[in-house]
């Protein structure tokens, strides 16, 4: 891998902000949360032709082996415009679990289609209770001959009903194992989840005999997914961290301008204070996510306990700027017309899609040796 | 004035043979509407029962405090609505403390009887912490008044027959002292009601625009210029009445309590997160502070009565902020990623989304907590207020915005 | 039992807090705490001759048979003014303890000192570790012919030293019992232990083949301490409570007078809306407190729930009022010679006294049914 | 300056060689003090390393950052003391910046070897968070200065030669504008030191009371009148040597860890406390701030190299306040009854109840929390100040008290 210089990664940086500030405006979001699509595909067409897509799949597979540093920077422009595009289920996720499955076949097969965005896959991994850990499975596998079919259900899948590949993990009698699915295969449903988050596209997706086509080592399905969940984790975590300093800038810009008392209200210090309070929240966010994808990208020892620390501060770090911010705002923020509670609605769902600040807060005890 | 009042078991027995004569339980779920509202209030009020304390003049029987409660306490026993008129009717004790003798009688009958709707005009974009603020603005044109501006988070605007008007009639003096107060006639040409949709996705308020609308001479309470006292004192009656009306979760949902629980108890149960130390002291700290609330609100009720201070009564709503809030972190806590849905289909979730947002409604409504804050120190505790920067300057030459 | 009436009860206050301005100033109450002493005996007579140590003892035993309720208001008034006498220990737990051991001769011999003052009892409940639930005493008792002899220790003993009669729990064969103890007996030595709030007198008691005297049923002694405990939580709860009003009220006053920036400190939203904030937990105080006390007074079926609550919500009322206060003055306030670090660290004393908060938190839930 | 300076390397070996041949590694202990402290600064700085980057002048030698980097990698390595002054030395770079060439000359030799003491005489009891109310006056005098006023917070003072004094020198303008710095002589009979003994019943502060104190007229710094920006420059050095200085545990008492593992978790287990899902999540949070206050102090650290802005510097000591008070608290917890006790034979509460007092040396010392928030709402964020009332009215007219 070859990390990015800072003066690519600042290039590219640029480049997407441009592209956001173009074709991912408040507006825009505003009409993908209506229609329930999250975004619109000329916008992923633009970043993939940025290179967006293809930042941690390999050179030999078409990518720009650019790692997880790379992508934790774009995700946290991305989150600071509420981009609901499969960023994080297609170009980092099911990226990740194919690069981890060790499939040599299904890696030249699809990695070359991941990274130039022309492919999107999202990964099915828990069942429909939600649960991040691995310990249930809402789908089995059987054999059929040479075959197999999967049959069960999946839940909270991220742009199920937009992926052209659906790459699940499921009970065999050997272990998890991952297979790979068209999504217009017998016997699979897709039904979209009414998410409070209205910009995020969640499925539940339902299998009956559907065939499947395996991929990696049968037993091994969950390391690969776990592999998946790790760098799903820094790119989430890096996206709440510039969503929460996004949605302070757009406070404090408020706090600037907004008059009471004949005073802009950012000179009272029930106002000043939350602010300085949550400057320190954002920046400890920003830290959190650099330092995990850091110390990922390093393979090192105490990474998992970094990737932890980030799982819960920069999703605490973003519910509590885009909640303080419904607040400094006064009853202008109260309104839907009002961009805040767009903040605080990502924010909160942000803080369970990968697992929940508490379960990280203990994995990170844990990981200390507590 | 001078007659001796029945003594108070005699006015117990008398009301009580009154509501089993006159009260049909069946209507107890009409007190904001329905079909037989009307007619009942306009029975109470005929009977006297309206407003005991009010003079004849206005439908009473000028009753002392304890004759009063004995009235009350009748009705609430049968479940039967209308009484204590004297202590919850905002728009007649504002009438009744500033208007003239014309327009209370032309208003209190029908507003007694419930035949007269009103809402509150007084918030404006530019005007929310800081109410005296106020941009819209009324001009005299002969007997009337020319009123224009934008008023928001108005509920009941639509079937309101009179709104309460805040608007400023003088530019050339300091905020406070520019203000008047109306009773508006809301069903004019001039009024134009928008919706406005709330961060919960639902629509209880609406954005009121007022453009050359016109407000009788009559209908001006007090003087012109005198408008901040009125609403100060009516600011003041709709607090004490209020009390907390948060709103509970939406959902209709219920989990299986036993008798007596807490609701968080339940839902953690449900969880199986009962036995989570972590959870288990969140939930007691969250039940308590409702408690305490509960008390300390008694406490202050029961202080007033003897006539003492009660500025423990104003830290309720503050008090009601911290817990919706935690609540509702709480219950999301509780769900984990079931949280991330909304909908009937999905009730613990909906309750959860939809009481985290929600809990803005008494963190930022009628003064937000940090308002709120500066009220108690200052109000409650005596602390100095801050240099007012726009206080002695003529509206004119405030920034506002 | 009568409840005194509003009057009475106002009229006793008022006696009291003149007493208290007058012989337990802060310079008063610093002298004591440079002897380790609590309090001074002169005190002592004038609170016994005004019947506060008598509010709980029954009338037939020369008591006022007030209760609960008036002693809660008058430790509210202890707490304001950081009194260290033994009102807790002697006439609140000692008294109740007795109370409740159903032991007539007992009663009579001990009650009526009590009630007026010249005996000083003090109950020895804990092992040396600290625990008031009863599951690990520290002291066993032994038959001797028609004697009993006790061995074992005791720790967080208050006022042991100044105590004319220790009363212990102590394990037997049949379970625990009440046991009265003359200090100067055979094998007792009482260990000054040092106490992080100086004006608490706490000790360590060993016992060594100590001859005591029998209380009430043996194996019920338990029940006996649980009463003590259960009216000495509430009469905390009133110090605790009376001396977070204080400690605010000092602070508000501070607020007042102190310029800075040309201005009175409490004209800055920064230390008004502390102040603000910390009125609510005071007020709560308050009503836990009293709440606690009428429902105790009643017997009311739900009178252990309200106890745990007002545990715990008085006790983080106090350390938090007198913790901000700290804050609220300054530096001033991180001198030795200022007030407000005697309120934090009575308060932190008092947090841990009979129990955590929380233990009590844990406690309220369950007496809630979770 | 225009000579060519060696390459790194070869800096690298030339300190290195240095070191081996006269640092003695049983003398690291003596950096503040001790018996070859000042003959090994001595040796430091005729060495001219001392301060790399200073002029020849100063016993420097006009190195660049990489060079200066190389000689702190290489005393570090080994535990020496003694170089960095140029970033580290606070007195000497005020006198770098404002002093005349005659004081400079005097005072700078004797404090790069450390034979001339020094302490701050800056706040006093009325002005606290409010640093530009001073009431020290300083009055010419001839050739001197006459000092009188009282100091607080000032540690070192038995032993300083010199106190950096700020005084009012003009009563008659605005507060910020009648001030002057000085290098007060602190041996002579106008200095009186009281030790000061804090809420923790230790002694590390005096008051100094001045009464007709003497400095000669060439120890005003810059000019007269210009105190304040003097004082500015002074404190933002402090802050940017200082970083975190925040004490731990005093009682020396060390819980048994495991290889790399937090005290408090070890404490945790001890207290038979670690499976209590309560205090594991707090355990979790607190490791946590203190991690992401390193992080961020690293990042403005690398920020600052880079050349662009390091707002978050000045973050860390707000989030440290926030780290020791909940420290404080979750030690207690985790001791219950044991709490209650002090002193060495309870080295455990010991710790807890210093650590819960001592964190107010944090949130209250060098700034409140409060002041610490008003300075990053307006210089991080860039929120508007407050009304200043006093700032433009004669210092003699501003109440105080």
């Amino acid at each position: 891998m070859a990390r990015l210089s800072g003066e690519e990664l600042s290039t590219l940086q640029d480049a997407f902000t441009r592209l956001l500030a173009d074709k991912c405006t408040e507006e825009q979001v505003r009409s993908w949360m209506e229609d329930r699509k999250g975004y619109d595909p000329t916008l992923w067409k633009a970043m993939s032709e940025m290179g967006l897509t293809s930042l941690l799949v390999e050179e030999r597979h078409g990518g720009a082996g650019a790692g997880i540093i790379a992508v934790e920077r774009v995700m946290e422009q991305a989150g600071s415009a509420l981009l609901g595009a499969p960023l994080l289920a297609s170009a980092v996720m099911s990226v990740a679990a194919l690069q981890a499955s060790g499939d040599e076949d299904a890696q030249s097969r699809l990695l070359p289609q991941l990274a130039s965005g022309s492919l999107v896959a999202t990964l099915l991994i828990t069942s429909p209770e939600g649960d991040w850990t691995g310990k249930t499975l809402g789908i089995s596998a059987e054999r059929r001959g040479d075959d197999w079919v999967l049959s069960g259900a999946s839940g909270f899948v991220l742009h199920g009903r937009g992926a052209d590949c659906w790459i699940a993990v499921a009970n065999t009698d050997s272990g998890p194992a991952l297979f790979e699915i068209e999504p217009s295969s017998h016997g699979a449903t897709c039904l979209a989840l009414p998410s409070f988050d209205h910009t995020l596209v969640l499925d539940k997706i339902t299998l009956t005999d559907t065939p499947a086509r395996q991929i990696g080592d049968v037993g091994s399905g969950w390391q690969s997914i776990q592999h998946a969940l790790d760098l799903g984790l820094v790119a989430l975590a890096g996206e709440q961290a510039g969503g929460a300093q996004r949605i302070l800038d757009i406070t404090v810009d408020y706090a600037n301008i907004r008059h009471q008392f004949g005073r802009p209200i950012g000179s009272f210090q029930a106002v000043k204070h939350m602010a300085a309070d949550l400057i320190v929240e954002v920046e400890s966010a920003i830290s959190a996510a650099r330092q995990a994808a850091e110390k990922t990208d390093d393979g090192a020892d105490d990474a998992p306990a970094w990737r932890y620390l980030a799982g819960f501060s920069c999703a605490d770090a973003f519910v509590r700027s885009a909640a303080d911010a419904v607040q400094m705002h006064g009853g202008i923020a109260f309104t839907w017309e009002h961009v805040a509670h767009l903040y605080l609605r990502r924010s909160r769902a942000d803080q369970q899609l990968l697992g929940s600040s508490n379960y990280f807060r203990e994995q990170y005890l844990c990981a200390l040796g507590g | 004035m001078t007659e001796q009042l029945p003594d108070v078991e005699t006015v117990r027995q008398e009301v009580r043979a009154w509501l089993e004569e006159n009260w049909n339980p069946a209507w107890k779920g009409e007190a904001q509407e329905g079909p037989n509202r009307v007619a009942w209030l306009t029975q109470v009020v005929d009977a006297g029962w309206a407003a005991p304390q009010w003079p004849k003049e206005w439908f009473g029987r000028e009753f002392d405090d304890a004759r009063n409660r004995v009235v009350r306490e009748e009705f609430a026993r049968v479940h039967a609505f209308g009484t204590g008129q004297d202590r919850t009717n905002l728009w007649i004790n504002t009438l009744l403390a500033f208007a003239t003798e014309d327009l209370k009688k032309q208003l209190i009958p029908g507003l007694m009887r419930g035949e007269v709707e009103m809402c509150l005009l007084y918030s404006e974009p530019g005007a929310g912490s800081d109410l005296a603020g106020v941009r819209t603005k009324a001009e005299r044109d002969g007997d009337e008044w020319v009123v224009n501006g934008q008023k928001v988070w108005t509920s009941g605007a639509t079937r309101a027959d009179y709104g309460m008007l805040i608007a400023r009639t003088n530019w050339d003096v300091p905020k406070h002292r520019g203000l008047s107060f109306f009773f508006l006639p809301m069903k004019q040409p001039g009024i134009e009601i928008r919706p406005l949709r709330q961060i919960t996705n639902e629509s209880h308020f609406n954005e009121v625009f007022i453009t050359d609308a016109r407000a009788p001479a009559a209908n001006l309470l007090s003087n012109e210029g005198d408008g901040w006292k009125v609403l100060v004192t009516a600011l003041a009656y709709e607090r004490s009445y209020m009390g907390e009306a948060a709103r509970g979760p939406r959902s209709g949902n219920r989990v299986k309590m036993a008798e007596g629980e807490d609701e968080l108890i339940a839902l953690a149960r449900e969880a199986g997160k009962l036995s989570d130390t972590s959870i288990r002291q969140r939930i007691a700290q969250v039940i308590a502070w409702r408690k305490l609330n509960d008390l300390n609100t008694a406490r202050a009720k029961a202080d007033l009565e003897v006539g003492t201070s009660a500025s423990i009564m104003s830290l309720g709503k503050l008090a009601m902020s911290r817990i919706l809030h935690e609540t509702a972190r709480l219950r999301t806590d509780l769900l984990d990623a079931e949280s991330l849905l909304e909908g009937s289909e999905n009730p613990r979730a909906e309750d959860a989304n939809f009481l985290a947002l929600n809990a803005y409604f008494t963190s930022i409504g009628g003064g937000t907590d940090q308002v709120q804050r500066n009220i108690i120190g200052e109000r409650v505790l005596g602390l100095p207020k801050e240099p007012e920067i726009d206080k002695a300057v003529p509206f004119r030459d405030v920034k506002g915005g």
